[in-house]
């Protein structure tokens, strides 16, 4: 598998995913800076964790509109796989990519914690390697996680089984405790309607050894292992 | 020219940081809050002189990069 | 206003710069002329309290400093330590107290930047960030406003430059309510072949600008962290510097791409006094000159002077002496990140700092006698009188022990820090295998089998009651909070918070905590490789405690035998290591139940702190604990459900306390102890390894849904952990 | 009654978000940006029905929470 990792300036969990890839697909990833114009043929781009131009004016605004985001566009108009995760998730739904919008955690609070999350819909090439209905545990660490999207849409989403993840708690029940942010219905990630782009808020890359903690991030490659290969 | 861009929130769009202004002054005793918006404010200093020029421009400049139409309405004003 | 470089220099003037008279004979003396107002305010801010230290140069010298595995001590940006494979471990703490009063998330917030500063300048790669912070009684009105104010502050910078912040400690005492304390450290990793210092060579090598613009940020920042607070203080809002994470995130990247060629001869961070202290250290370090031309210095305001640009505090700057010819090579990669770049002068052979303004010389000081012949004082100190032994029969036994324990783990002193922690990105980097609620932090030394572990410890009520005792303890307990996670403790670094050197007392107090750290530094081998020091936290005369902060440092060679406080299994055995006499004075019990502050703190001593510390490295190394937790404030009960609530697992535990009050042998805290839990099987072993001289007994066992001990029947889990999570969420729901 | 409250950095405060801002609206061709600042706004909406009243109370309500007089300075306007 051919990947991809862009890097913003303050991007900052870009080695961290670059590392993660590495280490499951076994190849380096190509590390595209925000300001090259070309982004080699691949099977996933991975738009990486951080506060890409310092999350100033709104999180991922600028980073949408750098000329590289462009190239993303373009390649998730072919059909190709592109992941955001965090920040990324933020620059996805900032190009219209993804619908729907990150706001201010309802607390105002960064937030960084484990939280559960449930498998929403395991038919996607970036959650196959997971159970149905499977309740994991993921990091999250983010200000602005709170996912807006006004009620068409969300309908649309939850009708068409584009909800990839959601916040739950032990038991897998959607609770208000449970959310960390005050995202609409819990959502914690996304899938385009050709299901070839994942936004998500919590960080898999964070939980693949055991030394993490835990490997319930580690499904989440394999999956795109899985479809792509 | 200088310009004032206004940004809020759409209507029906939830306000987590007026939501939180609100709860905070009511606890500081200030009771007769009945609601509490935030949203940006945005002065730019340009170098354009034609005010018809500069609306266009700024008015450009808010659907490009300083507004998220999905979440947000702009008001310009020329100055 | 016009400005005039050759004001009278009148007696208010000089004082009005905080210069005493015989300072300012001195600062004649040095230039054989009246000063322009610009050397004025440069020899305003290199003498003052926080440049020059000149209060506490003569006391800190006596500290140890060497060890085979330092690299470099005191005197550099920050200290660094070998970890072998040609890696180096480079970290310092630094104070941001008077800033973070006035404005707490900003201050806060440049006090994490200005430390990471230090320690990239150096060419590591920060790789964590810690916080001691102090605050005042949770009952003064502006305390939740700065508790709340500054964590975020921390965490607004630290999560966007992307370095994990892994850990620290938080106190709550009245003595903070008009001076809180701010002190924040970084730990970075670098080749110990790419270590840049600061002294600057080459005569003719051009000097460069690099990074933000310089504004009228904090002109008085460095003279205000070394003034007491009046009443008026506040009424006075200096301007206070904002920070710019996402330009210190650029400029880390840019400064670490620029030093992995080998362009770079000397490079240095505007910290306190800017543009002033960097380039005063830079040439006497060398022993060179520098001629700037102000002009040339990238200015965010207009009709900027030369007074205003060698003062400001204006943050996310750096200066730097590159090979002559590569200005070209150097500019380009700060272009490719966005940040100001400018030739602003070069190195000469004259000495002297040579400042030209519009054609004109403002300033020309030689800066050898500048830096080195700056002020050094031998303040007059009185010992404090030791406060007495507190006789255990004179502290009463509480109604019901278990109300007790749930009363001290739900008080702000012991109660759960994750409202704090939760705000700080604790994972960034991937490398962060032990996360804050343990005794000390642990991230991986990225791609290896290396671990550092760290801590940041002070109990200042031990220091307000004996100073030497509070010195040593603040020592020993990073060393023995490194060691129960299974590292090696290598060295320390300080951050020395205390009220006014001008005051006898207080400066007896300083003595006297310098004396108990050096003692434990040369009994545990832990030598001090960088610092800070903070005085004048003070208000209308009342000081802070004394509070000097440890940030302790260790290694492991392989992090897969790293323990945390939470046993693994059921059926585990409980061991307890160290001495328990039931010492109550200066307690936290005797604090929270009895509303008392009295007595001796708990002696320290540091053989038998150092053989148990040892014997229990020993035993985590050889892979027989599961897991381990010192006790510290609150005793063994409160280390014990700490253990307990880690886990979520009970425990049942009978201990025979002899003829100790069992309310004193539940909460004294007598230092050098330790918990084990062991898998049953090793339980017989691990005890015969110990010799006589450490003192270890079998305590109980793991297992169950209760907290079972003497005088407790039990106590449910969630009840421990509804008393521990509670507080801090409910008191800052009201802010 | 409404007011619209206006918080802007007092002059000399660096601005990290404008400075940023124009630097992003240079990279997207906008070249003619000589300075950008950006601050808050914040509409409430008060039971309050004097004018006068209102004022008061908003201006405390600017002193105790919503600017941070340090570095911030705040405009108030009764609608
Ligand atoms: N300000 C803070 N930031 C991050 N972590 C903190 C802070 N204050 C306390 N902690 C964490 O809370 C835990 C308990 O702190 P403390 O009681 O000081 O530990 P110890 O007694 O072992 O030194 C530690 O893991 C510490 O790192
Ligand atoms: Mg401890």
């Amino acid at each position: 598998m051919k990947t991809a990792v862009i890097v913003f300036p303050a991007s900052n969990c870009d080695r961290d995913m670059i590392v993660a890839l590495e280490k499951i697909t076994g190849h380096q990833p190509h590390i595209i800076w925000h300001q090259d114009d070309y982004i080699p043929a691949v099977d996933l781009i991975a738009l990486p964790g951080g506060f890409s131009f310092g999350d100033y004016l709104r999180c991922g605004a600028m980073a949408a509109r750098s000329p590289v985001t462009r190239k993303v566009i373009e390649h998730a108009d072919r059909g190709g796989n592109v992941i955001g995760i965090c920040n990324g998730f933020q620059v996805l739904t900032e190009t219209g990519l993804l619908p729907g919008a990150l706001m201010r955690n309802e607390s105002l609070k960064f937030v960084c914690k484990d939280v559960r999350l449930k498998v929403e819909n395991n038919d996607t090439p970036f959650t196959n390697a997971y159970e149905p209905g499977e309740v994991i545990t993921v990091p999250v660490a983010h200000h602005d996680g709170n996912y807006f999207a006004d009620d068409d849409t969300l309908y649309a989403l939850e009708e068409e089984g584009r909800i990839a993840f959601r916040y739950v708690n032990d038991d897998g029940d959607t609770t208000l405790a449970a959310n960390p942010n005050g995202s609409r219905n819990n959502i914690a990630g996304i899938i385009s309607r050709r299901k070839n782009i994942l936004g998500m808020m919590p960080h898999p890359e964070r939980l693949i050894e055991n030394a993490h903690g835990g490997t319930d991030g580690l499904g989440f490659f394999k999956s795109m292992i899985n479809a792509i290969n | 020219m200088k310009a004032r861009v206004h940004i809020t929130l759409k209507n029906g769009v939830l306000d987590p940081q007026g939501k939180a202004i609100k709860h905070a002054l009511f606890a500081l005793g200030f009771d007769g809050v009945n609601d509490v918006r935030q949203g940006k404010y945005i002065e730019l200093d340009l170098a354009e002189s034609d005010p018809d020029n500069t609306q266009a421009v700024v008015e450009e400049m808010c659907k490009k990069l300083l507004s998220n139409t999905v979440i947000e309405n702009y008001a310009i004003e020329i100055v | 206003m016009t400005w005039n470089n050759n004001v009278e220099i009148t007696d208010a003037l000089v004082r009005e710069h905080g210069l005493s008279t015989q300072e300012y004979d001195l600062c004649l003396k040095i230039l054989d002329r009246t000063p322009t107002l610009t050397e004025l305010g440069i020899f305003s801010v290199m003498w003052s309290e926080h440049c020059s230290y000149k209060s506490s140069k003569k006391h800190l010298k006596t500290l140890p400093t060497t060890a085979p595995w330092v690299i470099h001590g005191p005197g550099e940006n920050a200290g660094v330590i070998d970890i072998g494979d040609n890696q180096a471990i480079i970290f310092k703490m630094e104070s941001h107290n008077h800033p973070s009063y006035i404005e707490p998330y900003q201050g806060a917030a440049t006090g994490v930047g200005g430390i990471l500063r230090d320690v990239f300048t150096m060419g590591a790669r920060p790789i964590a960030n810690m916080n001691a912070l102090r605050f005042g009684s949770p009952n003064h009105p502006k305390t939740r406003h700065l508790l709340s104010g500054v964590v975020e502050g921390i965490g607004g910078y630290g999560n966007c430059v992307g370095v994990p912040t892994v850990g620290g400690e938080t106190n709550f005492h009245p003595a903070y309510d008009g001076n809180i304390l701010v002190n924040a450290m970084t730990v970075g990793l670098a080749d110990q072949d790419k270590i840049f210092l600061s002294a600057a060579a080459g005569i003719g090598n051009p000097v460069i600008y690099v990074g933000s613009k310089t504004g009228r940020d904090g002109i008085h920042g460095a003279t205000m962290a070394s003034a007491e607070f009046t009443e008026d203080t506040e009424e006075k809002r200096p301007t206070v510097q904002v920070g710019d994470p996402f330009t210190e995130k650029l400029l880390i990247e840019a400064c670490l791409e620029l030093m992995s060629t080998d362009m770079v001869v000397a490079i240095q961070d505007m910290g306190a006094a800017g543009l002033t202290s960097s380039s005063v250290e830079m040439a006497s370090g060398g022993g060179v000159g520098f001629d700037f031309n102000l002009d040339m210095v990238p200015q965010r305001e207009e009709g900027m002077t030369p007074y205003e640009m060698m003062l400001s505090e204006s943050q996310e700057r750096m200066l730097i002496v590159l090979k002559p010819g590569r200005e070209n090579e150097a500019k380009a990669i700060f272009d490719k990140w966005d940040l100001d770049f400018a030739v602003i002068g070069k190195i000469t052979d004259s000495g002297n700092l040579t400042l030209t303004f519009k054609g004109e010389v403002v300033a020309d000081i030689p800066t050898q006698p500048l830096a080195d012949n700056s002020p050094e004082y031998d303040r007059p100190w009185v010992k404090p009188q030791p406060k007495p032994f507190l006789d255990t029969d004179d502290i009463a036994a509480p109604p019901d022990m278990k109300q007790a324990l749930l009363t001290m783990i739900g008080s702000p002193h012991l109660c759960s820090r994750d409202w704090i922690w939760q705000q700080y990105d604790m994972q960034v980097m991937a490398d962060t295998i032990q996360k804050p609620g343990g005794d000390a932090a642990v991230v991986r030394v990225h791609g290896t089998d290396k671990a550092i572990a760290i801590s940041t410890d002070c109990t200042p009520r031990y220091c307000y009651a004996d100073p030497v005792e509070g010195g040593k303890q603040a020592v020993a307990e990073t060393w023995r909070n490194i060691t129960a996670v299974g590292a090696t403790p290598l060295a320390i670094t300080d951050c020395l918070n205390f009220g006014n050197p001008e005051r006898p007392e207080i400066m007896g107090q300083f003595v006297g905590c310098i004396e108990g750290m050096r003692e434990a530094c040369n009994i545990l081998d832990y030598p001090v490789v960088s610092g800070n020091v903070s005085l004048y936290n003070e208000t209308n005369g009342t000081g802070i405690h004394p509070t000097p902060a440890i940030g302790g440092v260790g290694l492991f060679d392989d992090y897969s035998k790293m323990v945390t406080i939470a046993p693994q299994a059921e059926g585990e055995i409980l061991l307890l290591i160290g001495e328990t006499k039931g010492h109550l004075g200066a307690s936290l019990y005797l604090e929270i139940m009895e509303g008392r502050e009295e007595g001796a703190p708990p002696p320290v001593d540091l053989e038998v702190e150092k053989k148990n510390g040892n014997f229990v490295r020993t035993q985590i190394g050889a892979g027989n604990i599961a897991a381990c937790h010192d006790i510290s404030d609150g005793g063994l009960y409160v280390a014990l459900a700490e253990m307990a609530m880690a886990a979520n697992i009970g425990m049942t535990v009978t201990i025979d306390n002899g003829r100790v009050p069992l309310h004193a042998y539940a909460f004294g805290e007598d230092q050098g102890r330790y918990i084990l839990s062991v898998p049953a099987e090793k339980a017989e072993a691990i005890m015969s390894a110990a010799d006589d001289s450490i003192s270890i007994q079998i305590i109980g066992k793991v297992g169950g849904d209760a907290f079972k001990i003497n005088g407790i029947t039990g106590i449910s889990l969630s009840e421990l952990l509804n008393a521990h999570q509670g507080w801090m969420e409910e008191y800052m729901g009201l802010e």
